[in-house]
């Protein structure tokens, strides 16, 4: 029986990473992910749980709690749930114990591709794929948007730290306009 | 135009695809007696008016909320969002 | 006065002092036998077709602004007959066929120009389509040529054929389609209706209509009231203000469509072509400009001013066959109030309120039909019964389930 | 020239447009303008002022009281005929520049509709005094003419908005500036001379204007539409004013009952490119691959854009000079042994909760309820209009728990339409919705050999027999050693098939591995040509058939529409218009002479009866040729279609010079009844 291997959404076998000027763009791969909706009448509910898998208190609207275990916000009483990939990559298996039918789990995981990006005066970079507030946008908040028509989640987990997360059958089109935006990035 | 979502805040009309008429909430009961009529006057028949619009938003970039949003249709002024589930359940739709 | 070479010649050696007023400002009698609400292309079209082909006199066109200063002055002067379904091909093929006698009927330069219109297509689903609708033009004696990639190559070798997100793959041609000077068709039919003795009255906005049990007996206006044997609202994106004065509701949403303007340059486009995989059409006006448009801004709206996400879009629609508009320089750009009805369709109907008539529901296709629908509507109000082209715009289509849907997108207006 | 052009040339730019240079005026900031020049040393002929009142000058000379009435020159002007108090006078110039004063740039006011108003005392127009909320406008656009002036109206308006917002703002001092004069006088065009250039890049006079006024053209929309003033790419700037105060003067009406065009964006012509940005040529829209993209480029498939996405339409083997070869090839090995498609971009939505069931019961027209757990049904969806808005198949994972699959070209639109039903409709209903549509690379494993090959896949735990996992099963299995997948036994190609998702990152390797162990079995991989010919030969709807008209009952599926429960669009179905005996009817269509193609698009004819569009009888949707059957076949609405099996119709297609006869016979040319499917 054949093994089956895993390549990345840009295509490779290991993350793909660019450096561009002052920027780096790194394409992430280790995180499982799993959207986590409150059933009917347990958001309360749900957001205490998640409170004790992040061990800190669950994010509120706009919000994204960094961490070993990772979750950000997405709509009314959903969330994005994120854990290290290696030990949770059947995470809805993982979780769907502790949530014992109160929320409604789905995997995540395979549908992003996410990037990471590094570099000086964030806002403006962003300023150039998508027409959010990102000065308000500070560390700790997510959002979701439209960069070049592509639908993408905007984590700030730092000043200098981003995360764009995009659905992974346009990882090709998302990395480009990510790049190419840093390479017009005049500072 | 900018759409103030109660939970989001301002927001570029843009990141929303348009429905129409609020009153699209108010969907009769497909097993009643007058359900013809009904739904041809739910499907296809609108105010329209020049002034204050109360209509459905869906923050499709963004959220995944469905908006009531109220809109003047001449100055394009809005004046007040709204969840659309709320409203809904204002009007008697829950299950 | 007939317009004519000789007459040309003679002013131009009198020093144009002989020209007369191209209309009548007449001021509002009592009562007449037909009073038109709206003097648009439509309503003004409708006036002139009652006088000229029905005999019928006493007709007033009503207007609250200006004369021509609603969508017959704000259009992309495109004129077509290029549809798929049998309720509406008969009716705009009249409506070409009306356009190609226009400027005689009318002893009018209205500048109509056959330069053909051409819709790429860019799937093997929409040739499919498109297969079906040259057929169905075809069947109903209009023009319809079927293009290949490779002819359009070779007469249009501006498109983008090289670099396309979606390539063409081909186009359906009306070489008999074209462009009108929007604004001279609105002073053309004036000037014809006017001559046959019909008051145009502007600066006259109706403020309610007279319905005494059941029945329209006039109009109450901004410049007193008015008696009138049959009532006629042809009023486009006001429909709906306009017939809620009599308690109706319609199948009608007003929508606003942007167009747009480029600064001139030398000839470049030779008809209209139109986009297929994202919403964009453009022709080039005999001054130069390119006149171009796409979507409709999608929300309700009666502010005849648009949003910045579909100038956006249309934009990225025209870079997108057009690469070499790239530094062309957009001069200006407006907005129209289309009423946009629930199947894509318009409405020419007698009303439940007797002597009360309804023209309406044109959404972002009027202009092209305003012959046929003046004459269509002239017909319905002159022999109470509809036109044989315009049997299917009946009000009653909604209850009864026959929509007249070309784009399939149901009871959506915003989608048309 | 424009005096202030000249003042800039000068000033910005140290340029001199003439040695000696005349200026006509009407107003006090032309004398600064001459002033200016004077001071770089540019020699100043004469000012000719229109107003007895002019400001003296030691410096250059001014005609006061006086105004220019000829200009004299081939390809430059070099002289000007003045009319002066004292008479006519020739003076020899290089250049001219004219001056009539400032407007106010009101033109953002404007693009919300504001209506300018005329202010006498300014001779110009200023922002409308009804402006939209949270707009104000201060200094020379609200028609402070002076740097004092425009100064002090900052410092108020500043005030104003600080105050307007809830504010209490300390007071401010003004800064202290020169107070030039800004004085003017009207003075509209010269009298006695016909050629007075209006609008200087259109080249309207006020003779246009006068005959404008004497053909009717005198509202203000009329006289810029008639003339075509103001419509160059100075949009007016320059001329609408003094064109509209022309055609008040000839109308004997004041400028104020004339009123004004007002202006539209972009206040300075903007290129098409800038607004488009990068959003051209291939990037004109995002591209969206699938997991198998890669392996599909190195097969050297043929893709085509659906939607979004780009999708392998065949893929062409050694030898295989034309595309019918490849796609015909597939189709047979395919039906004779095995084929593998991806089929990854068709949307999938999982659907959650307690009322899940009840749910799906809403959104489709057939029953779910009584779904069983580990069950896949077909299901239509209709708009609320009674139309076939998407078709697919929802599996029950759990009791509260389905994924629902939709068309590639609908995902977004059917999502979108489900979380209305589910927030807006029924926002009590424990329900919860998200798109797996990327989670998932999903192939369809179709042919005889299909559960052979699954076998070589499929971890042993698992049993796939027919009898433990038949037609319409579905469930989570493992595959290739542990790697979590899902397997639903569905069809599309009328074969003994299945559709197999793991998670996108395996989709590459998933693909290599099918594909590998359908060789020995002699399969292949197929495109979605194959995939169009095998569901045409099997009668499967898809959009060309759910085209936005149609409805369950023209689809041949009426009778799935339930009449014992609330769903959305049944109501509307039922309408008369769309349930009369002459409805459209789902057909198939073969020729009669079996070299004919039977192309989508054609419409068809009653045999005998005239070719027209009175007479059409329907009109065909998909058509291909069918290597089952060794000819083309096609399927088609057709009137009474269901009654009229067996009958020859005419097919037409005048566009491409079609015309024969053809056969009605059912949707259903392969395997009508369904053995393939459940062997």
């Amino acid at each position: 029986m054949p093994k089956l291997h895993a390549v990345s959404p840009l295509g490779y076998t290991t993350p793909h990473k660019d450096t561009v000027g002052a920027y780096a763009i790194s394409e992430v791969t280790d995180w499982a992910m799993a959207s986590v909706t409150a059933r009917k009448d347990c958001g309360a509910a749900v957001k205490t749980i998640l409170t004790k898998i992040l061990k800190q208190p669950a994010p509120e609207v706009g919000g994204y709690c960094a961490g070993e275990i990772e979750a950000f916000w997405t709509g009314q009483s959903q969330w994005m749930l994120a854990a290290a990939f290696d030990e949770y990559e059947d995470i809805v298996a993982s979780f769907a114990g502790i949530f014992k039918g109160k929320a409604s789990l789905t995997e995540q995981t395979d549908g992003w591709c996410r990037f990471a990006i590094t570099g000086p005066d964030l806002d403006r970079l962003c300023s150039l794929l998508c027409n959010i507030d990102m000065r308000g946008l500070t560390a700790g908040k997510a959002s979701r948007t439209s960069i070049e028509h592509i639908g993408c989640f905007v984590l700030r987990s730092a000043d200098d730290n981003m995360q764009i997360i995009g659905p992974r059958s346009s990882a090709g089109s998302l990395h480009h306009a990510i790049y190419t935006a840093a390479k017009s990035a005049p500072f | 135009m900018i759409i103030n979502h109660p939970l989001l805040g301002p927001r570029d009309a843009a990141e929303f695809t348009y429905l129409g008429d609020a009153s699209l909430i108010d969907r009769p009961d497909g097993m009643a007696d007058n359900a013809l009529p009904a739904f041809i006057d739910y499907g296809y028949l609108r105010d329209n008016n020049a002034g204050e619009h109360r209509e459905l938003w869906f923050h499709e970039q963004g959220d995944r909320s469905w908006l009531v949003v109220t809109r003047h249709t001449v100055t394009h002024e809005i004046t007040n969002v709204e969840l659309a589930s709320d409203v809904a359940r204002k009007r008697g739709r829950s299950k | 006065m007939r317009f004519s070479a000789f007459k040309i010649i003679s002013e131009a050696l009198r020093g144009h002092k002989g020209w007369d007023a191209t209309w009548r400002d007449a001021t509002p009698k009592s009562h007449y036998d037909y009073i038109i609400i709206g003097g648009g292309g439509h309503g003004l079209a409708t006036a002139y077709y009652l006088a000229r082909r029905y005999g019928k006199v006493n007709i007033a066109v009503i207007e609250k602004g200006w004369l021509g200063g609603g969508n017959v002055g704000r259009n992309t002067t495109i004129i077509r007959s290029n549809y798929m379904l049998n309720g509406n091909e008969p009716f705009y093929e009249l409506s070409l066929q009306l356009w190609e006698g226009l400027e005689q009927d009318l002893n009018y330069n209205a500048m109509v120009s056959q330069r053909g219109i051409l819709n790429l297509f860019h799937t093997d689903a929409q040739r499919d389509a498109f297969i079906r609708r040259g057929n169905a033009m075809l069947l109903n004696g209009a023009d319809a040529d079927l293009l290949t990639t490779a002819q359009i190559k070779s007469r249009y070798p501006f498109l983008n054929t090289e670099d396309a997100r979606f390539p063409i793959k081909g186009g359906l041609a009306q070489h008999r389609g074209g462009t009108v000077r929007h604004d001279a068709v609105a002073w053309g039919y004036a000037r014809a209706a006017s001559r046959l003795g019909v008051d145009i009255i502007q600066n006259c906005e109706v403020t309610g209509l007279d319905i005494k049990k059941n029945k329209c007996v006039g109009v109450t206006t901004t410049r007193g009231p008015i008696k009138g044997g049959k009532i006629a609202c042809c009023v486009a994106g006001s429909s709906s203000r306009v017939m809620a004065m009599a308690g109706m509701r319609l199948p009608i949403e007003s929508h606003v469509l942007q167009a747009f303007v480029s600064e001139g340059l030398k000839p470049l486009i030779p008809g209209v072509i139109t986009f297929g995989a994202g919403h964009f059409y453009c022709s080039q006006s005999d001054k130069g400009g390119l006149v171009f448009g796409g979507d409709i801004d999608g929300y309700n709206s009666y502010a005849q001013r648009g949003n910045l996400p579909v100038v956006e879009d249309v934009c990225e629609g025209g870079m997108a066959i057009l690469p070499n508009l790239g530094r062309l320089r957009l001069l200006r750009m407006w907005g129209g109030i289309m009423d946009m009805s629930m199947d894509g369709s318009p409405i020419i109907d007698k009303t439940p309120i007797e002597n009360l008539y309804f023209n309406g529901g044109w959404c972002y296709g009027g202009f092209k039909a305003t012959p046929a629908s003046g004459l269509c509507y002239a017909h319905l109000l002159a022999t109470d019964t509809p036109h044989e082209t315009a049997t299917a715009y009946r009000f009653d289509r909604f209850e009864k389930g026959l929509m007249i849907d070309e784009k399939g997108q149901g009871n959506q207006p915003n989608l048309h | 020239m424009l005096a202030g052009a000249m003042r800039a040339y000068a000033n910005r730019w140290a340029t001199a447009v003439g040695d000696r240079i005349a200026i006509f005026a009407n107003n006090d900031d032309a004398h600064r303008t001459a002033h200016d020049l004077h001071q770089l040393g540019v020699e100043i002929a004469a000012v000719i002022d229109s107003r007895p009142e002019a400001p003296k000058s030691d410096n250059f000379e001014v005609l006061a009281a006086s105004e220019v009435v000829n200009t004299h020159g081939r390809l430059g002007i070099n002289s000007i005929d003045v009319k002066t108090p004292q008479g006519l006078r020739q003076i020899q110039v290089s250049a001219l520049g004219v001056s009539g004063g400032w407007n106010p740039n009101i033109h953002l006011t404007c693009h919300q509709r504001g209506r300018p108003e005329w202010d006498a005392a300014l001779s110009a127009f200023v922002p409308s005094s009804d402006l939209p909320k949270a707009l104000y406008v201060a200094g020379a656009a609200n028609g402070k003419m002076t740097t004092a002036a425009a100064m002090q109206d900052a410092v108020t308006t500043a005030m104003k908005i600080a105050k307007d917002c809830g504010l209490k703002p300390k007071s401010l001092a003004v800064p202290k500036t020169s107070d030039e004069s800004a004085s003017v006088t009207p003075f509209w065009y010269v009298t006695g001379t016909e050629r007075g250039w209006v609008d200087q890049q259109n080249d309207v006079t006020v003779k246009d204007i006068k005959l404008a006024h004497q053909e009717n053209f005198r509202s203000v929309e009329h006289l810029k539409r008639y003339t075509t003033l103001g419509m160059a790419t100075d949009q007016g700037k320059t001329s609408n004013v003094l064109g509209l105060a022309i055609m008040a003067h000839t109308a004997g009406q004041s400028i104020r009952e004339t009123g004004t065009t007002i202006y539209r964006p972009p206040y300075s012509p903007t290129a098409i490119g800038v607004l488009a940005g990068r959003s051209r040529d291939m990037d004109f829209r995002p591209i969206r691959k699938t997991p198998s993209h890669k392996w599909a480029e190195e097969q050297g498939a043929v893709f085509v854009e659906v939607g979004m996405w780009y999708r392998a339409q065949w893929f062409p083997r050694a030898g295989e000079t034309h595309w019918r070869q490849s796609v015909d090839r597939e189709v047979e090995t395919t039906r004779a042994s095995v084929g593998v498609c991806d089929v990854t971009t068709l949307g999938k939505i999982d659907v959650q909760g307690a009322d899940a069931a009840a749910f799906l019961n809403k959104i489709y027209c057939n029953g779910f309820a009584k779904l069983d757990v580990g069950k896949t049904r077909y299901g239509l969806m209709l708009r609320e209009d009674g139309i076939a808005m998407d078709d697919g198949a929802a599996a029950r994972l759990a009791e509260d728990h389905f994924v629902v699959t939709t068309t590639t070209a609908n995902a977004v639109g059917v999502y979108r339409h489900m979380e209305f039903a589910r927030q807006v409709l029924w926002p009590d209903m424990d329900v919860q919705l998200i798109s797996t549509t990327e989670s998932w690379a999903q192939y369809a494993v179709a042919g005889p050999n299909a559960r052979n090959l699954l076998r070589k896949i499929v971890d042993a735990t698992f049993d796939i027999s027919n009898e433990a996992f038949p037609f319409m099963a579905c469930g989570a299995i493992t595959v290739c050693g542990g790697v979590r997948a899902r397997l639903f036994r569905i069809s599309f190609s009328g074969e003994l098939a299945y559709e197999i998702a793991v998670p996108s990152r395996y989709g590459d390797a998933m693909i290599r591995a099918l594909v590998a162990a359908g060789e020995d079995f002699g399969g292949c991989a197929y495109g979605t040509e194959a995939l169009g010919v095998m569901r045409i030969e099997k009668g499967h709807a898809a959009g060309n058939e759910l085209n936005g008209t149609t409805t369950a009952l023209n689809l041949g599926m009426g009778r799935m529409v339930s009449t014992q429960k609330d769903s959305i669009g049944a109501v509307l179905s039922r309408r008369d218009g769309l349930t009369g005996d002459d409805a459209l009817k789902l057909v198939g269509l073969k020729p009669c002479r079996t070299s004919d193609p039977v192309p989508a698009g054609s419409h068809l004819m009653t045999k005998g009866s005239p070719i027209d569009a009175k007479h059409d009888q329907g009109y065909v949707t998909s058509a291909c040729y069918s290597p089952t059957l060794g000819h083309h076949i096609a399927i088609g609405f057709l009137k009474s279609g269901d009654q009229r099996l067996g009958e020859i119709v005419r097919l037409v297609s005048p566009l491409t010079n079609i015309e024969h006869d053809v056969e009605v016979v059912s949707a259903h040319f392969v395997d009508p009844e369904g053995d393939k499917l459940r062997a």
